[in-house]
């Protein structure tokens, strides 16, 4: 167990030397995620809001076909963007292989299905006369939905957060479509995960930490925008 | 004009019918009573109204305008009414935001926010409670900040379902006053429900008796003096109905025999009827006295019930039982007791038929 | 210095771990940048059929590998343009210190079918740890199994003393500290884990074990859009005296050995063709 | 024996006093009314009782256990208590699931569970019920299914907040019933809030007058007949109040004056008074009447206002306005229209005194 | 994208020719991802519960370093098990490295942080006044405790879901502790990411279809549960 108290000694280090390639690798990290947790709320949680608030045929298999894409394995999602955004692939004249803006992409898609199935989980908590309420008070449709999600509002961030998680913490689709590239693509897991087939294991450790201190920071900034 | 009209319409849950054949039209500026027992459809009605259900058939229409049809117009009628709910519910947040709800989603700019929900607040005396997390609110409070939700959009069809249900008898008072002064000011039309006959009878222009079907619709006076059936007459407590065999012994009196007992009326009537006497209608003595009264009954007490300013009394006459209601000055002064044998009087204009 | 600004001009390198872990590439990029300050050389580290295969679709310019028949394979297809080899080392043989099977001394076709045999009768002490993910490293494992004259596919059915860990370097030699067995690794790979393990070479330098690094720049004839420009200038720089000197001085620093020997001007190994 | 003893009891919200010093001891078996106005507190009591809140200091001892000591006892104590929530609550599922859970969680066995729950529900009227989602009932049912609910633990306190307000005229007379019933039946002890005066007055052995502080205690009779205070008798709606000037005249007579109203009382008094007059206890004539009637005042008519079985007056004497009850028919026979001048005449003991 | 193509054909054959190896790989994803999703659940809804309902000081901020959980890296998780598991660990005596155990233990501690974290999310949704109405009617804690978690069982159920999701497509614990070790430790994931490396991708993306598959079912089964 030595390695852990040697990584929390090489993380206050890292941390207090302000390695400047660290520091670039801290940025990037979170710039990505952050976008793709972005997108991915922008773009699911209304889309489960909609699910939610739309009674139609199949719903309920759609739900179950939602909740069983928490299951996609990353490498799955990152194959599929893959041979999407390869050369070869239909989207390959954009050149978003290896790129930071290829890793948003694939991330999104893979957090996307927490966001839609939580944002429906955290709606259908939601007394359904709060609806009607709404509505009464002469909300539109889209003004209701917005309604019933302040008052999911805990929920939702609950779900915004997992995303996120899932996102910095996320190693496969950052190896095969960021490519580790250093100085470019390379990201706080997939430097772990190199320094750990190096046999850096302490090393890997403090950017462990360093990673769940960067989680911390901005759940309690999601947080505190929660409460307001 | 009729602001609101309601045409063949039902509703059902699953296989249940709650609302068969609702035929309603609500003048513009008058104030609605819709009166029925617990599960009666009532709410129901109101939710129709207030487009957030849709009926199984039938039409709605408000203001000229059929609801089924244009989809897009709903919203914009909506926003014509406002609903006070039965079952409290109150947004996450404060008191002031729970009022300025309905202000924010049509747009208003702050300082005419921040100027009606103050306005209203103060009408219900509320205005201090403002900065109050909602949720923790009494019941009679959340009903009073439902009331200024509402008011504040200045609907032209308020929808009341029991609005002073929670609310004590000063606080409710002040909430009737409201209620007629909304209509009397802002020409507001308003249909309320209530289980409270009284605050009906006062409110109402009209009254709806409602039971899965309509009953009756009329004047407060006509409903509670002349029901038209016996549900109604049930229901809006008609004490004394005698149901009896009825012969026109005149143009203008019919006699009405129940085994010992003979009744007059002043309204016609054939075979089988009901008979109702109000029981404020009855006069008692202790002897049987010499005045201009056709009916005459001969009676003993068997209960004497002290509802505070007035007494009320049962009272045996043959085998049917009436009740007979009393200022507490006179029973003292007749001095009254369970057993001793008394006197009904009462004109033949007090004697109500209905079948 | 990030590599992500300043060039231009991206080339993109797609390489078996074996050479990214070692950390040999980063110096290499290092001086290649340098000297080429409007090329941004991008390293993808990744197994080798991937890193072939990111050759084939165009998303690699040049691919740097230590697999000899996939490396014909790919010219024969006309993908890569030709094979520029550039470094070797040798595997190791790298076994628990006790020597369960007592292979120190023999040569590698020696040793594996030692392992074999003392395997299947003692599969408790005795245990192959084979990387079993078809890159370079596994197929020299399995080029050594042909020179035992046994068929490799039946070898490897022949109990539990043979285990797959169907993994990179790294963890392939955690699991064999951990299970106290052999296994085939290279000597980069090995030396930066040393002292996470108690294991230890048992064998090195038998001719088998010859690890030959190519780099085939992309063909972009065949494979559009490539940088074949840049690439062709990498191997230039690879094979130049600058480059060749950096593979020959690298690991002194870290390991107090060289990792790489240097194909053009070092030592040439035995039997090289 | 007390069943229930509250002592010293304060609770606040943040700074805010919610229950002031309230001290209160309830007889085992007997009904105890809550009464007061919105906001007052009366839920808040409810739930400390209920043990679901603490106080902010004060002790509630339950059958002579303190409950604030034993932490244990807590769960025990609250399951011989049951209460019905102002605000309609429900478990999702069905209204047998929900009436079943009480007994289930006290691990009653299946055909016991399966008999108590339907015979509660046939009690209130809601045996067809049983199998309907819970959430879909309308507001009295909801009540009703509260009630079942917290009836088939046969608590020894029961705790009802509320119980009718949804409910129609007829179901809350078969509520009031059953209330009344399991009083005399189950010996179990009641505490219920009210808004419903006379409902309050019927059901209750005693009421409470709450307003954060306790403000009166007694029989119905005497809060409704003798407020201790302008509070209580504004609440209980005392309509005829004067302030004056007492002087005791005799050992039976006190006399107050009020401008140039003189008034005649039974009761004891000196100095600043409130004098109250029932409505009821007032009669009225046409002209002065001699008879033994000490209080004879002069008015006029200046309201007249129709309420079902009673007419009420308001008659203005000097600057004073009382109010007056009669029935339908001595009002018809008297021949009153507004501005007409009557005389008010009622006895030295119909005049009630308070500070 | 033909590979996508080819990897239905592939996926479809070989669920139709019951490979045995591959079956063998499933079974024993199913029992792995299936069992810490167990542990994970019976530890982690009561202790959600726990936290939700109990008021102590720092819970608010409990909850944030649990939500910080969320963003874990798996290799770091993995790291950490490993360091302890491994023969020079404290626990290195039970031998559970590269053992489907080692594997199980390692993706309970992962999810666990989740179901705890969506338990407090999903019982923060049930209005306070049911758990008064419980109490009132006489629950004991542990009774109201189990009343509420029925009122959000759909939320309760999401959790679960998204725990199992998590672990059954998670790579870097199987990795790492499970080592991919043929015919023992050798799951779908880590057998994608092997196949992957090797560059055979519509292998990768056959397996990835199966993967999906197995996960519907487990949710539909998890859902008709939920419904009673
Ligand atoms: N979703 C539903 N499914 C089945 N029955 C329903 C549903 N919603 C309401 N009902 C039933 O319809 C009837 C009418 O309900 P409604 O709420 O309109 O009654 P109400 O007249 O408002 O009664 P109350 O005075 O008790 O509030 C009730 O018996 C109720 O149980
Ligand atoms: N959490 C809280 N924070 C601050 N004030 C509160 C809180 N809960 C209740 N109150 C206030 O305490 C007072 C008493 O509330 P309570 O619910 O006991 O009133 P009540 O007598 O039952 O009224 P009602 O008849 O309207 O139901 C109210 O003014 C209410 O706003
Ligand atoms: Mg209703
Ligand atoms: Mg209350």
């Amino acid at each position: 167990m030595s390695e852990i108290i040697e990584g929390i000694y090489q993380a206050i280090n890292l941390i207090l030397t302000l390695n400047p390639e660290m520091l670039e690798i801290t940025l990037r990290t979170i710039y990505i995620s952050l976008s793709s947790t972005l997108f991915a709320t922008i773009i699911g949680v209304p889309l489960g809001g909609l699910i939610n608030f739309k009674t139609f045929k199949g719903k309920r298999g759609l739900v179950n076909i939602i909740q069983t894409l928490y299951s996609v394995p990353t490498v799955l999602v990152g194959l599929f963007v893959f041979l999407l955004i390869s050369r070869a692939g239909i989207l390959g004249e954009l050149n978003l292989l290896f790129t930071p803006t290829g890793m948003i992409l694939c991330q999104t898609i893979l957090i996307m299905p927490i966001l839609v199935g939580f944002t429906i989980n955290a709606l259908s908590g939601v007394e359904k006369n709060i609806e009607d309420l709404a509505m009464s008070l002469g909300a539109n449709q889209f003004q209701t939905i917005y309604t019933i999600m302040k008052e999911a509002k805990y929920a939702l961030m609950g779900a915004v957060i997992l995303g996120f998680g899932r996102a910095i913490s996320e190693v496969g689709v950052a190896l095969l479509i960021g490519g580790n590239i250093r100085g470019f693509t390379r990201v706080i897991t997939t430097t772990i995960s190199l320094e750990t087939s190096r046999g850096n294991i302490a090393l890997s450790v403090a950017l462990g930490i360093i990673l769940m201190l960067i989680a911390l920071v901005i759940n309690l900034i999601l947080n505190i925008i929660q409460e307001k | 004009m009729y602001l609101l009209e309601i045409k063949d319409l039902n509703k059902k849950y699953g296989n249940k019918k709650i609302l068969e054949n609702i035929n309603l039209k609500v003048k513009t500026g008058i104030n609605l009573g819709l009166i029925g027992p617990t599960g009666c459809g009532k709410t129901t009605l109101l939710r129709l109204i207030d487009l957030l259900e849709n009926p199984t058939s039938g039409k709605i229409i408000f203001d000229g305008i059929n609801t089924s049809y244009s989809k897009k117009d709903k919203l914009q009628i909506r926003r014509r009414m406002g609903m006070v709910f039965q079952k409290p519910l109150t947004f996450k947040g404060t008191v002031f935001h729970n009022v300025a709800y309905g202000l924010k989603i049509r747009g208003e700019n702050k300082d005419q926010v921040q100027e009606k929900v103050y306005r209203n607040l103060e009408l219900l005396g509320m205005d201090e409670y403002a900065e109050r997390n909602a949720a923790s609110l009494s019941g009679g409070e959340t009903q009073r900040m439902a009331l200024a939700r509402v008011l504040v959009t200045e609907p032209d069809l308020l929808l009341l379902d029991e609005p002073t249900s929670n609310l004590d008898p000063l606080s409710r008072e002040k909430i009737e006053e409201l209620i007629l002064q909304l209509k009397k000011e802002n020409k507001t039309t308003i249909i309320m429900t209530t289980h409270d006959l009284i605050q009906g009878q006062q409110l109402s222009d009209e009254i709806v008796i409602l039971n899965h079907k309509i009953f009756q619709i009329g004047k407060p006076e006509e409903i509670f003096r002349k029901p038209q059936n016996q549900f109604v007459a049930d229901f809006v407590g008609v004490k004394n109905v005698i149901q009896g065999q009825a012969i026109l012994t005149s143009e203008k009196l019919t006699m009405i025999k129940k085994g010992n007992i003979t009744l007059y009326s002043s309204e016609k009537g054939n075979g089988k009827v009901f008979a109702s006497i109000r029981p404020e209608d009855i006069s008692l003595s202790l002897e049987k006295l010499d005045n201009s009264s056709l009916n005459k009954l001969k009676g003993n007490v068997i209960q004497i019930e002290d509802v505070g300013a007035i007494i009320h009394l049962k009272v045996k006459v043959d085998s049917e039982i009436f009740t007979v209601y009393m200022t507490r000055k006179s029973f003292l002064d007749m001095n009254i007791s369970i057993g001793e044998t008394l006197w009904l009087e009462f004109k033949a204009t007090g004697v109500h038929l209905f079948q | 210095y990030a590599s992500g600004q300043g060039g231009n001009e991206v080339l993109v390198v797609a390489t078996t771990t074996s050479l990214e872990d070692t950390g040999l590439l980063e110096e290499i990029e290092a001086a290649f940048e340098a000297k080429y300050p409007n090329i941004d050389m991008q390293v993808i580290s990744a197994g080798t059929g991937i890193a072939i295969e990111y050759g084939k679709r165009g998303d690699a310019d040049i691919v740097l590998v230590h697999d000899r028949e996939r490396e014909e394979e790919l010219i024969a297809e006309g993908i890569g343009t030709e094979r520029n080899p550039f470094a070797y080392n040798y595997f190791y043989i790298i076994g628990p210190s006790d020597d369960p099977a007592q292979i120190r001394g023999m040569n590698a076709a020696e040793a594996f079918i030692k392992i074999k045999d003392e395997g299947e009768e003692n599969p408790d002490l005795v245990e192959f740890i084979s990387r079993g993910d078809d890159s370079g490293t596994h197929a020299s494992e399995k080029k050594i199994w042909d020179a035992t004259g046994l068929d490799y596919s039946k070898t490897i059915q022949t109990g539990k003393w043979y285990v797959e860990s169907g993994k990179g370097m790294g963890d392939t030699l955690m699991i064999a500290n951990e299970r106290q067995g052999y296994t085939l690794s290279d000597s980069g790979t090995f030396l930066s884990f040393k002292a996470e393990t108690q294991l230890e070479i048992l064998i090195s330098e038998s001719e088998e074990l010859l690890n030959v690094y190519t780099a085939i720049p992309i063909n972009s004839n065949l494979v559009p859009d490539t940088n074949i420009d840049a690439a062709d200038k990498l191997v230039e720089f690879l094979l130049s005296s600058e480059g060749q000197k950096i593979i020959e001085d690298f690991g002194i620093e870290e390991y107090g050995q060289t990792l790489f020997t240097p194909l053009k001007n070092g030592p040439k190994p035995i039997n090289y063709i």
